[in-house]
């Protein structure tokens, strides 16, 4: 029966749309997505763009903080390396970046949640085939809710305190 | 040594037979080994994709499935199968819907087809794998004075050949030039023999050999060089029947891999050179 | 002369056929074709096409169904591929050929007693019963089905095939025959027009493994 | 103005937040459900007035934000339309107009992001909600800032000395600022220079350009650097640093006066080596100059072909001669530094490389010529001096021109190089006129889409020249009748006709295509600037910005931004110069006000921002143990922001508290 429920939990449920946030660099990306507008391709739109300078700006907590906040899946777009608007920006992002990935698969989210691409101004049709793929790929990977498990988590660590408090020893045992 | 799996094709158990035999013998003879694919099939060629489209990518990839058992490179040296093999790698790899289809046909027959095949073509293998400082080691009566015109026909430089220029095709002309001899400039090259419609439309498959074979002889060539089978069929073999139509051309038709064999001194009977309709007599003079 | 009326009425269009069209493998670009007609001068065959390929692409962007799939055009093309090499606009013309002449098929409208259609009938059967094709039989198979007079005219170069050992007339066969019906049997329902080519079924019926 | 829906908050103590929403014609409204936008926003915490109206950019809908700001007490402005790229500034001015700070405002870009690219209007309205919401989340920590003002330089640096650069330099020259023009070639003059005729009013080439080309020369406003390239440019708009190298001549400038009695000296006594002006198919010696006007009118010495740097054994009979002792073998590359407030990159196009289409022989047979090469043909001033003979001399019979060759191709440049066909009507009737030849153009489309170009066209079908609509598939000496003997035979499907045709001529030109430059992605990123995908420069905008580029102060003017023929390149030239000289007079520039600062008492002192600013902006203040930012050199990219362990550093307009109240914002539901 767990088991049975725990498939359940990791196939998407039907029905389910990605919230995917997006941090684009001003120079490259954001505006290949203003090209992408322009040109009136069509992608998904699961995916809400915050505009940065440089993707040197992003701080690995704004990507963990987007997860926290109910985010499934966390996209960064910077210029192509070697291009980067601001000389190197990009280099530093991607170093930070292989980092933050390592780190979130050992939290447990899976790695198509979090993707860093080179996309260049005039690389509309790529905004097109990196959202529709993203999109694709996290819904096929079903909802993250890291909010719902800190509440699990949170209640469950307050049921753990409250038997502690209970100062019963079997029912601490039992409960561990 | 170098080992291969080889794919014969029908036409070089049947009218080509003496691509067959002068290939195997100048392979032996450069410590190649080329190792027949176990009960191969026809892969279908250009008459079964106009019939059915799933089908004819499942035949050439039973093959396929085959030869992957072994992790080895495949040689097709009729320009049909080279395309059709490349192709149906291609197709499955482009389109996943028809992917899918033909694999879990396969899987039906207990084969299990995974993309991993290389095929190639036995040119691509004596320039990028032999190479011709090797095949120049080999030549033992270099053929100094002759004079071929290198006919590619289409199929093996358009569309998948990676290992040569799709508008001037040079790997056979540095096989014919290793063997000492000399390469007229051919511009039809790459134009197309007919194939089948030599035997559909004979008036006009005949007046296409008949095109080719007349501009090699003004050229100056004293036989043709090809890679097919079947451009080798209709260029020789219909040279009775354009005589009756055009005019009498009497150029011999030969595999590149006759003209290497014999500039490496194997003999003559081995290499099938007596299965010309129109005799090489005059290019095997003096030796 | 006869006076032939040339206009055409958009009710004569099928726009599902041009819309089919494009679904198909290799018809992807059909529609950014710029009727350059590079194509058709590449082709080697366009002197004898009633519509060059260039026209015939059209045609068949537009829908005009009928003359596309009953054109000797899809029939005459020898798959050289030069076309497709040649195209500005990466058209894979010759797969389009191979498309409509599937279509052709399918649909019953492609030249009665016309060889090649026949041939590629043929060449099917073959490879169905034996897994292999015998060039020589195939041969006389076609013309015993579309011109026996032609046939006559063959045997020259028939006796010369024979004098050097390039003829045979026992069909050539693979050993697990039975495996590759399995596959082709698995593939019934995939293509369109599996009536056409033969009775896969019934010959799986004969068991053939020896 | 029309259906105008307002709500009024008490916001609770929080920032008054005016929300806007624009219709965009049906540009937005079109696609996403405008009206449940505005009543979503209009319950949002701290939102007093939510309202949308039909172009929110026009002047009634600013008028409409600044009336709401004064009336209702606005403290922050959101709006909701296209792409910040395009009206942010409005925006900011119309706010600043009504006595808000400009940078309490931001935008949501629910035209380019969401209604062009979307088709479902439901999940359309649903992330327009969501955008809106993470930018009311986001005003609120806004703070208010002063653009900082910096002072421009009035020099100009052009870059590039074909018809664009010279006609941009002049311009400016004229208009009293110093300008120094950068040139990589010996001489001025670019493409044009070399053409014969022009099209469509067939004047010469070197008759309207000589008289610039000396203009130039003698203009006390322009430095001409010729044999120069650009090797390091810094700094930002209104002040950038740039440093050019001045490659060797072996001849010093200022005293050579071009008699040219070295060449006649010269050890060689024929020219032998392959000139570059006249497409290899005239000769130079070692010591040359590229064509009689060249300017400056200074020889220059080819180290690869000159038998002194060779050998070390020339009698050097080239100095000898020159009573202004000019030469100078021992001459070295120089590197200069100037300052300029703007830069124009006029650097032109490349010609396709004909081999690339093996199928139309050129290289194989020697009757085929490039179109450049046929403008040196028909040049009086050309190696043949305007006869129209073949290699070996003789006259061609009959020509054919294949347009579009490297063009309209997805196998090599998918784009139309829009000058060809022009020029192929204008050698077609050059041609005829100078060998009495019978012509051909083979094209796909004529292209003659400007002000007396179809009645060229028109001029030409009248003279007889040979239109045959297909795309030649093969050039070759095959030959099948007696008439195509020891010709070439060009195969095409004359398309308008329905059939294949054979056609045997003795000259066949390829009207080849314009192609960036090889450099072009070094070039863009030497300044900083962007391509497209074909790799020509990146304008800011393709209709509203044609010679902007992302980067202020550098503009872009002719074939580097995209092919164009004379008159397109002489007007864009024109327009680059005066956006140049707008900034230049303006005096000073505003700088956007993103850049970084040290919050002193949260610095850890751990250097680790110190190294990673590519502008060295920041420094460590060894008393005080605190990393220091300079704001003038800083250009606000916030690397060292996210770098910062203790968040000691702050990016105005990208504050840390900004950025996560939008990603609160954007997820909030």
């Amino acid at each position: 029966m767990s088991q049975h429920q725990s498939q359940k939990a990791q196939s998407a449920p039907a029905g389910f749309e990605p919230r995917i946030v997006a941090f684009f660099c001003n120079w490259c990306t954001y505006t290949a997505a203003d090209l992408a507008g322009v040109s009136r391709l069509k992608y998904a739109p699961n995916v809400r763009v915050i505009r940065v300078m440089c993707s040197g700006r992003v701080d690995p907590q704004f990507v963990l903080d987007a997860f926290a906040r109910g985010a499934d899946g966390v996209l960064l777009g910077g210029c192509h390396p070697g291009d980067c608007h601001y000389a190197e920006g990009n280099y530093k992002t991607l170093r930070r970046m292989r980092m933050l990935g390592r780190m979130l698969r050992d939290m447990g989210v899976a790695d198509g949640r979090f993707r860093l691409e080179w996309i260049s101004g005039a690389e509309g049709d790529k905004v097109k085939a990196v959202v529709n793929d993203m999109t694709a790929k996290v819904r096929a990977l079903g909802p993250l809710d890291l909010p719902g498990k800190f509440r699990e988590w949170d209640q469950e660590t307050a049921e753990l305190e409250r038997q502690v408090h209970s100062q019963d020893p079997k029912e601490v045992a039992r409960a561990r | 040594m170098m080992k291969y799996l080889y794919y014969p094709g029908c036409s070089l158990k049947g009218t080509g037979k003496a691509y067959e035999e002068s290939l195997l013998a100048v392979f032996r003879a450069l410590d190649v080994e080329l190792r027949e694919i176990e009960d191969w099939n026809c892969c279908g060629a250009t008459a079964y994709m106009s019939v059915e489209e799933s089908k004819s990518y499942a035949l050439a990839s039973r093959n396929l499935a085959i030869a992957e058992r072994e992790n080895l490179d495949v040689v097709a040296p009729c320009s049909a199968c080279y395309l059709v093999l490349n192709k149906t790698q291609k197709s499955l790899q482009e389109h996943p819907d028809i992917r899918r289809h033909v694999t879990q046909a396969l899987k039906a027959a207990g084969l299990d087809y995974k993309g991993t095949a290389r095929v190639r073509h036995p040119l691509d293998v004596l320039i990028n794998d032999v190479g011709l400082e090797e095949i120049a080691r080999r030549i033992k009566s270099p053929l100094q004075g002759r004079k071929f015109a290198p006919y590619y026909g289409c199929q093996i430089v358009r569309p998948y050949a990676s290992f040569d220029d799709q508008y001037n095709p040079e790997t056979m002309d540095k096989i014919i030039k290793a063997a000492g001899a000399e390469c007229v400039p051919y511009p039809l090259k790459t134009h197309c023999c007919g194939g089948s419609l030599t035997g559909t439309l004979p008036e006009i498959g005949l007046r296409l050999a008949y095109i080719i074979i007349k501009e090699a002889k003004k050229r100056g060539a004293e036989a043709i060089v090809t890679l097919c089978p079947l451009c080798q069929f209709n260029l020789d073999g219909y040279q009775g029947q354009i005589a009756g139509k055009y005019e009498r051309v009497d150029l011999p038709v030969l595999y590149f891999t006759q003209v290497l064999g014999l500039a490496m001194g194997l003999p003559a009977g081995e290499l099938g050179l007596q299965r010309g309709i129109i005799s090489a007599a005059a290019v095997l003079a003096g030796r | 002369m006869a006076l032939e009326q040339k206009i055409k009425y958009e009710a004569e269009r099928d726009r599902d056929f041009a819309q089919w069209v494009v679904t198909q493998t290799g018809g992807e670009n059909l529609r950014h074709c710029i009727q350059c007609g590079i194509c058709s001068a590449t082709c080697p065959l366009a002197l004898y096409m009633d519509y060059t390929p260039r026209r015939l692409i059209n045609l068949a962007r537009e829908g005009f169904k009928k003359e596309v799939l009953s054109s000797f055009t899809i029939w005459l093309c020898a798959s050289c591929y030069a076309c497709r090499v040649d195209c500005p606009k990466k058209i894979q013309v010759t797969d389009i050929m191979y498309v409509l002449k599937r279509r052709a098929i399918r649909d019953g409208v492609y030249p009665r007693r016309f060889p090649i259609p026949v041939l590629a009938r043929e060449f099917g059967r073959m490879v169905f019963t034996w897994g292999r094709v015998n060039e020589t039989l195939l041969v006389i198979d076609l013309f015993l089905r579309t011109n026996w007079f032609r046939f006559l005219s063959m045997t020259g170069l028939g006796l010369n095939l024979m004098r050097t050992g390039r003829m045979s007339f026992f069909p050539d066969s693979i050993r697990r025959r039975l495996e590759l019906r399995k596959v082709l049997a698995a593939l019934e329902s995939k293509d369109e027009f599996r009536d056409w080519a033969g009775p896969v079924a019934q010959l799986l019926d004969e068991e053939v493994e020896p | 103005m029309t259906d105008i829906k307002e709500r009024r908050n008490d916001t609770d103590g929080l920032p008054r937040i005016g929300f806007y929403i624009c219709h965009c014609g049906t540009n937005i409204a079109g696609m996403i459900d405008v009206a449940e936008v505005r009543e979503y926003v209009a319950a949002l915490p701290g939102v007093a007035v939510s309202r949308d109206y039909k172009y929110m950019c026009s002047d009634p809908g600013q008028e409409l934000i600044g009336a709401d700001i004064k009336e209702h007490k606005l403290e922050r402005l959101v709006v909701a339309a296209c792409s910040p790229n395009l009206h942010e500034e409005t925006f900011r001015k119309a706010a600043a107009r009504a006595g808000l700070n400009p940078f309490y405002f931001q935008m949501v870009n629910i035209r380019e992001h969401v209604s062009w690219v979307h088709e479902d209007k439901i999940s359309a309205t649903e992330k327009a909600k969501d955008l809106a919401r993470a930018a009311v989340y986001r005003v609120r920590f806004h703070k208010p800032l002063d653009k900082q003002s910096v002072p421009v330089d009035p020099n100009v640096l052009v870059v590039g000395g074909g018809i664009a650069g010279i006609h941009a330099a002049l311009t400016l020259a004229n208009a009293g600022k110093k300008v120094t023009l950068v040139e990589r070639e010996a001489t001025i003059g670019g493409h044009m220079a070399m053409f014969d005729k022009t099209f469509p009013t067939l004047d010469c080439a070197a008759c309207i350009l000589t008289p610039k080309m000396s203009a130039v020369k003698s203009h006390p406003n322009i430095t001409l650097w010729t044999y120069s390239e650009v090797a390091k440019v810094d700094g930002y708009v209104g002040n950038y640093k740039v440093t050019v190298k001045r490659k060797p001549r072996y001849v010093k400038e200022d005293l050579c006066v071009g008699c040219m009695e070295c060449i006649e000296a010269c050890v060689f006594k024929e020219p032998k080596f392959a000139d570059w002006f006249n497409q290899g198919l005239g000769k130079r010696k070692p010591v040359y100059i590229d064509f009689p006007q060249a300017t400056p009118k200074v020889v220059l010495i080819d180290p690869e072909t000159c038998i002194q740097f060779k050998t070390g054994k020339c009698k050097k009979s080239c100095a000898e001669v020159c009573d202004r002792k000019a030469f100078d073998f021992n001459q070295k590359e120089e590197f200069k530094d100037i300052r300029v407030g703007a830069i124009i990159l006029a650097t032109g196009f490349k010609v396709y490389d004909a081999k690339r289409d093996p199928h139309y022989g050129y290289g194989r047979y020697p009757g085929v010529y490039t179109a450049l090469e046929i403008e040196r043909l028909v040049n009086a001033s050309g190696p043949t001096s305007g006869e129209v003979v073949l290699r070996d001399g003789r006259r061609p019979r009959a020509v054919g021109i294949i347009h579009c060759v490297g063009s309209r191709d997805e196998k090599t440049n998918k784009w139309c190089s829009r000058v060809c066909c022009m020029y192929s009507l204008k050698l077609a009737h050059l041609i005829k006129e100078h060998s009495g030849a019978e012509v051909y153009n083979f094209y796909i489309d004529v292209r003659a889409p400007g002000k007396a170009y179809e009645e060229f066209y028109d001029k030409l079908l009248s003279e007889g020249v040979h239109f045959i609509r297909g795309r030649v598939a093969e050039v070759t000496d095959w030959n099948m009748t007696p008439e195509e003997e020891g010709r070439l035979v060009l195969r095409v499907e004359d398309t308008l006709a329905g059939f294949v045709r054979r056609i045997p001529v003795d000259m066949v030109v390829l009207a080849t295509g314009l192609e960036p430059r090889a450099d072009a992605q070094e070039v863009r990123r030497l300044f900083n600037i962007g391509c497209g995908n074909e790799g020509f420069f990146q304008e800011r905008h393709p209709k509203l910005a044609p010679v902007n580029t992302f980067t202020d102060g550098i503009f872009i003017a002719g074939a580097c931004q995209a092919p164009k023929d004379i008159p397109d390149t002489v007007a864009q030239a024109g327009a680059a110069a005066a956006e140049a000289l707008a900034l230049i007079d303006a005096g000073h520039v505003e700088l956007e006000p993103n850049t970084a600062h040290v919050v002193e008492e949260e610095c850890c002192g751990c250097k680790s921002c110190v190294p990673l600013c590519p502008y060295s902006a920041i420094t460590f203040d060894e008393a005080k143990k605190k990393a220091v930012i300079n704001e003038v050199l800083c250009k606000g990219c916030g690397v060292c922001v996210a770098a910062c362990p203790s968040g000691s550093i702050r990016q105005n307009l990208f504050e840390d508290a900004e950025i996560f109240s939008e990603i609160e914002g954007v997820l909030a539901k």
